[in-house]
């Protein structure tokens, strides 16, 4: 395996954790939010992180390009605040990303948060504990599949998509080079034998990584009762 | 209502019991507003609402609602962790008293109706609360279960100091149990007041049931080790009952069933039933087609009996008359301590 | 004219579709053919001829994709590839001075190398010696040439190395500096049994036409 | 077990009532094998097992279980237009019986805990099954809705020959409807057999009970409309208890629990009680510390009598003595019909 | 709007309502299996039904591609059957995407499928529903929410992926050149004014119907009480 494979695996793996990391801090209360507001205009905050899916993702990416360059109010906020510009950086590929993959992981979550018996909560309330608390030992634990499920889909997809990262990281070895790009790079040039090893590496790896985690989580499941 | 002692909540299906505990507990708000205090605490008023989890109230729910990703050990521990005063029953207290040794490891899945429920009454027992609220607690036990059950809670209430609220509709449970009683009919306030003023009246809800009990409060008197009896003196009268340890001189309720209660004329001599003593007739209510109630004065307090109104008619009692009530004795084994007196 | 029910399907580079749009709509006027133009970046397309792609007719936007096709011969490769443009490279942006591609503190952004010609040419350009000061410089490779305008169009690379179609007004880096980009192209069809075709290739490699392909930044073919 | 009539499972709580219910309801496979037969249908044998949607079993579970996303009125209607046999409780009786009107367009959610089970055993029975299971439906009731219940369910396993297997750890309920009983105790059988015998045998484990209660067989002599009573006859005896309209010479069985009867040695003339007739002590049994059960012949039948020891001692009673037995005439009301007999 | 733009959004449609309505058919029976599966080997199925999320769809496409030439065995089989060639046909098209979009179908549904109480289900077997009617009355509308989500998320994904449609498709108009690829083309050719109107439209579009869809759905909701 090249140093330029492997520097793309290494920034693959960094981006895809740190990404689906974000996804899950911020996908989780607002998935929970959106699940117990009764009301309808929470509806359109649903429509809105959907809509990620709908925009091809070079488009998406040309869009999120207009919005991270230097001379827009977030792309000067960024310099002022960090001393290094936005756009073609590695920040600037997570932004993307976690925004391209967020309907993955609010979409199960808050269908999996809406079926939590409202009734099991209030008995955690009469026991003394606080929502947070609630959250935690109850919630959490009753939807760990749908967690599964959220952050496997969040960091498949992140490692998946290449759209919106050649787009906004700029192609830049070690830098935002990820595998997707190098492994589009070798189907573009007719590499072909490259691009079957990298993919086939791929394949096999998410393959029994998945695998190890689904396995991991039938162990453990459990049922509701009616 | 009283904060402390035990405080039964009665009233037919529907009528309001479970939506006035998730009241109190703080799990519903009432439609029409209105105030909820404890002691020095104001749960809920027009510009206040304390939430559920700050109230440290205790509720064993009408289904027993474990929580299924944890098994029975597990679902006592989330208690115990979150417990809210220092003092209240341990962890092998309420294992032993609820008989829950063999099950810890299980989950709520494969648990029995009435297992559950135990273990439910545990759970809510170690988050040591400062208001307990039982929604049928005992529905699924059967009935030595449930007998230990209200022993332990009686108990509890007592040792503890902990108020309860019961909500039943065993009115053999409630008059047990209870040292002051709600009455609820279509959401409403029927009667309230303590258990044995009720219980002693023709005119309540009560009376009207088929189980209906007078409640007679007595000290005890001399044991009789020999025969398993212990005597009861009520109103300068003597009445045996099963022996219970109880030192002579405390004070304790007993509970006489209006059935189980019969008059006569004379004092019969060669009968099986024990406790023969003389009453006042003070008022007499036809009960349904077929039967009377009376309202018998012993002393200062008052039992009531069933009997067929050929019988009346046959026997010729009219309201001042002098009787003889004889109480069957096997009904008398339920007597229970009364330290909220 | 017999006019065939299947149109003439034209495979296209990314980067020349829009002229050869112009081209096309001419044709369609002049002779009644009907014509579509199905575009991708060469990668793709060649792969998708390889695969059993229904076109007639392929405009790469390099050589070696369309001289490995007439070597593989796996489809009917019916006539011999022809040059139809030959591309040049520009430098957009800042004040139009050659020297600033030695400045490390510029950045840049060009079409990626390994798939584009134009971006091995850049970095045929950026080797040369003279321009080694600036090796440190932030490089962004576009995943094509369109990529690598946008970047700096929107994206904020201070410079860009692109084709002279896309930014005619740059300045122009020397010929010699890298490859020659010939842009070929070959029919996927016979001729002879499909006369929209044959028609199609006369029009193509007609005065007008050159012209055309001229006046979009080309230079005529050797 | 028999195929007709109501069977009642008794036995402490986590004794297997509910598994054994699954079993035969098909959403349980014994893991040790064994064989399930219906009439002439075999739904579980070795190389056999017939799915429980093809057995026409309804169960009313012990939780409610009503579908949350149906209303009354549609959950009603799910098991109504899967109904096996064409026969059966139509819609509106089992609305009208179980009193329902009120709650059909509620969803299950808002309902009260006796409202869900009135509506489940609804569901049960418009699926007009073959065999009905019922786990603990009163549970949750008061007594004068069970009571009601009770009689529905007599009432239709006598018309429409329904039979019923019934799981209570009530054992009033259990004998006022059952005509066979299975006791079960860690999950074995532990005796079964016809009502009536299992209830007069003093070595029983129903004969520990506190509630323990004989059942007697009769039939209905002359009415007093006066009095609303009714006399039984019962081995050439009469006992007096309140009407209810059955026929003339009907046979009819009478619930008489122990507690409620004493014995005497000579006639009393001048009691309440209005039932004292002549019995012979065939048997005597200590009942824990104090009290003794007695077994008493009433010709070829049986009564059971709980009184203390003392009185026993003090009577001086013996095996073969003639007593008279006193029933308190308030217990002779659960009178219960007997088609099954 | 240009005819050619009208054929592009035609062919859109139809292409994600055919995908989705294949999809919804073939992933609910594999999310049920799935879901009432105790044994540890479906996941295995799990993780390769997760498959299409990781690799780059340009990458997906072209090994699609590989497969639906005409020399290869499905290729030629296909040819047998229905006279046509498969690859760069609209059929691929739809096979393409059911099979890129099938994760965002089947994890939802198997994560909703999970927590149907187990109770209701013998509920409605002793009420004498066999195991499709049990759930077609109970199961279907229990998770009717995930439904909606895995709809949608199956639908704008379709709409939204151009990678594997762009491979597979061939970018033919009126044929394969879908929404998605239109976009692409006037992006690449510097046509940024009708790429913004048609970006443009296209959000605003799905943005109503998916507030439309998700408002409705709250409307319907219930909740199961432990
Ligand atoms: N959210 C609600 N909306 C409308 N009606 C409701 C709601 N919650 C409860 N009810 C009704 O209020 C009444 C009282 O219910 P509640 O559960 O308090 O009764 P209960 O006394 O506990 O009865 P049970 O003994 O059967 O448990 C019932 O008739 C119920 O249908
Ligand atoms: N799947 C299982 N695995 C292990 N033990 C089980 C399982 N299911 C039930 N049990 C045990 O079998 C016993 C019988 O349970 P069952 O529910 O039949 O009792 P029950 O007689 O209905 O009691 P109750 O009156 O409390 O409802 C219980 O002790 C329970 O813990
Ligand atoms: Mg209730
Ligand atoms: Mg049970």
């Amino acid at each position: 395996m090249s140093a330029a494979e492997l520097d793309a695996i290494q920034l693959t793996i960094a981006l895809a954790t740190i990404t689906t990391a974000l996804l899950l801090i911020l996908g989780t209360p607002l998935a929970w939010w959106l699940s117990r507001k009764n009301a309808s205009w929470p509806a359109l905050v649903e429509a809105l992180v959907a809509m990620p899916l709908i925009l091809p993702p070079t488009v998406l990416g040309f869009y999120l390009l207009l919005l991270f360059a230097p001379d827009t109010a977030l792309g000067v906020a960024w310099e002022k605040l960090t001393g290094t510009q936005l756009a073609f950086s590695f920040s600037a590929l997570v932004i993307g990303s976690v925004i391209y993959s967020l309907p993955f992981v609010v979409q199960p979550l808050q269908a999996a948060f809406q079926r939590v018996p409202e009734d099991l909560l209030k008995v955690a309330a009469t026991l003394g504990a606080s929502p947070l608390d609630q959250f935690r030992s109850i919630v959490l634990p009753l939807t760990r599949r749908s967690f599964v499920t959220a952050a496997s889909l969040g960091f498949a997809h992140t490692v998946g998509e290449f759209g919106v990262v050649l787009m906004i990281g700029g192609n830049i070895p070690g830098e935002t080079r990820v595998l997707s790009v190098a492994l589009y790079d070798y189907v573009e040039s007719l590499q072909f034998a490259e691009a079957h090893r990298l993919a086939g590496g791929l394949v096999v790896f998410s393959l029994a990584l998945l695998y190890l985690l689904y396995r991991r989580d039938r162990r453990h499941s459990w049922r509701v009762q009616a | 209502m009283p904060d402390r002692g035990i405080t039964a909540i009665y009233g037919p299906s529907g009528s309001g019991k479970s939506t006035l505990l998730d009241c109190i507990a703080g799990l519903r708000r009432p439609e029409t507003g209105g105030m909820v205090r404890f002691r020095d605490q104001t749960w809920l008023a027009p510009q206040r609402f304390v939430p559920p989890w700050q109230r440290r109230v205790a509720y064993v729910f009408q289904d027993s609602r474990l929580f299924p990703h944890l098994n029975v050990q597990q679902n006592l521990d989330y208690a115990d962790t979150r417990r809210g005063t220092v003092g209240g029953a341990s962890m092998q207290q309420v294992i032993h008293w609820l008989e829950l040794e063999g099950l810890l490891q299980h989950t709520p899945a494969v648990l029995s109706a009435g297992q559950k429920q135990r273990v439910a009454i545990g759970r809510a027992l170690l988050s040591s609360p400062q208001l307990l609220l039982l929604d049928e607690p005992l529905a699924n036990l059967d009935h030595n279960a449930s007998q230990q059950c209200l022993a332990y809670l009686q108990q509890l209430a007592g040792e503890l100091e902990l108020p309860m609220l019961y909500v039943s509709h065993d009115i053999e449970e409630v008059s047990q149990l209870a040292d002051h009683l709600v009455l609820l009919e279509h959401g409403a306030l029927v009667d309230q007041g303590p258990m044995l003023d009720l219980c002693g009246r023709l005119d309540t809800q009560l009376s009207r049931e088929e189980q209906a009990a007078a409640i007679v409060l007595g000290s005890i008197g001399q044991h009789d080790p020999e025969y398993g009896l212990t005597e009861l003196l009520v109103e300068g009268q003597t009445l045996q009952i099963a022996s219970r340890d109880s030192p002579v001189g405390a004070r304790r309720r007993l509970r006489i069933p209006a059935r189980d209660v019969s008059v006569c004329l004379n004092k019969p001599e060669d009968s099986s039933i024990l406790n023969i003593i003389p009453v006042t007739l003070t008022q007499m209510k036809t009960d349904g087609d077929a039967r009377v109630l009376l309202r018998l004065a012993l002393g200062g307090q008052h039992l009531l009996a069933r009997i067929t109104r050929r019988s009346a008619d046959r026997l010729g009692i009219q309201v001042g008359d002098r009787l003889f009530a004889q109480i069957k004795s096997a009904a008398l084994l339920m007597e229970s301590s009364d330290h909220h007196e | 004219q017999g006019l065939a029910a299947e149109p003439l399907r034209v495979a296209v580079a990314a980067n020349f579709r829009g002229t050869l749009q112009q081209i096309t709509d001419e044709f369609e006027q002049q002779s009644g053919y009907r014509v579509t133009l199905s575009s991708g970046s060469t990668g793709v397309l060649y792969a998708q001829i390889l695969h059993g792609a229904p076109f007639d007719l392929f405009f790469a936007a390099d050589a070696a994709s369309v001289q490995e096709l007439a070597a593989k011969g796996a489809r009917a490769t019916s006539g011999r590839p022809f040059c139809y443009a030959r591309g040049s490279l520009v430098l957009a942006g800042g004040n139009g001075d050659l020297a600033q591609l030695s400045d490390p503190t510029l950045s840049m952004s060009i079409a990626n190398p390994v798939t584009a010609p134009y971006g091995a040419a850049a970095m045929a350009v950026l080797a040369r010696r003279e321009f080694a000061a600036g090796s440190n410089r932030k490089l962004v490779r576009g995943a094509n040439v369109v990529q690598a305008l946008q970047f700096w169009r929107g994206g904020g690379t201070d410079l860009a190395l692109l084709p002279r179609a896309l930014a005619p007004d740059a300045t122009p880096i020397p010929q010699s500096w890298h490859q020659p980009l010939d842009q070929l192209a070959i029919a996927l069809t016979s001729p002879t049994a499909n006369p929209a075709l044959a028609s199609y290739l006369n029009w193509i490699r007609s005065d007008t036409v050159r012209t055309l392909i001229f006046d979009a930044g080309y230079k005529p073919c050797p």
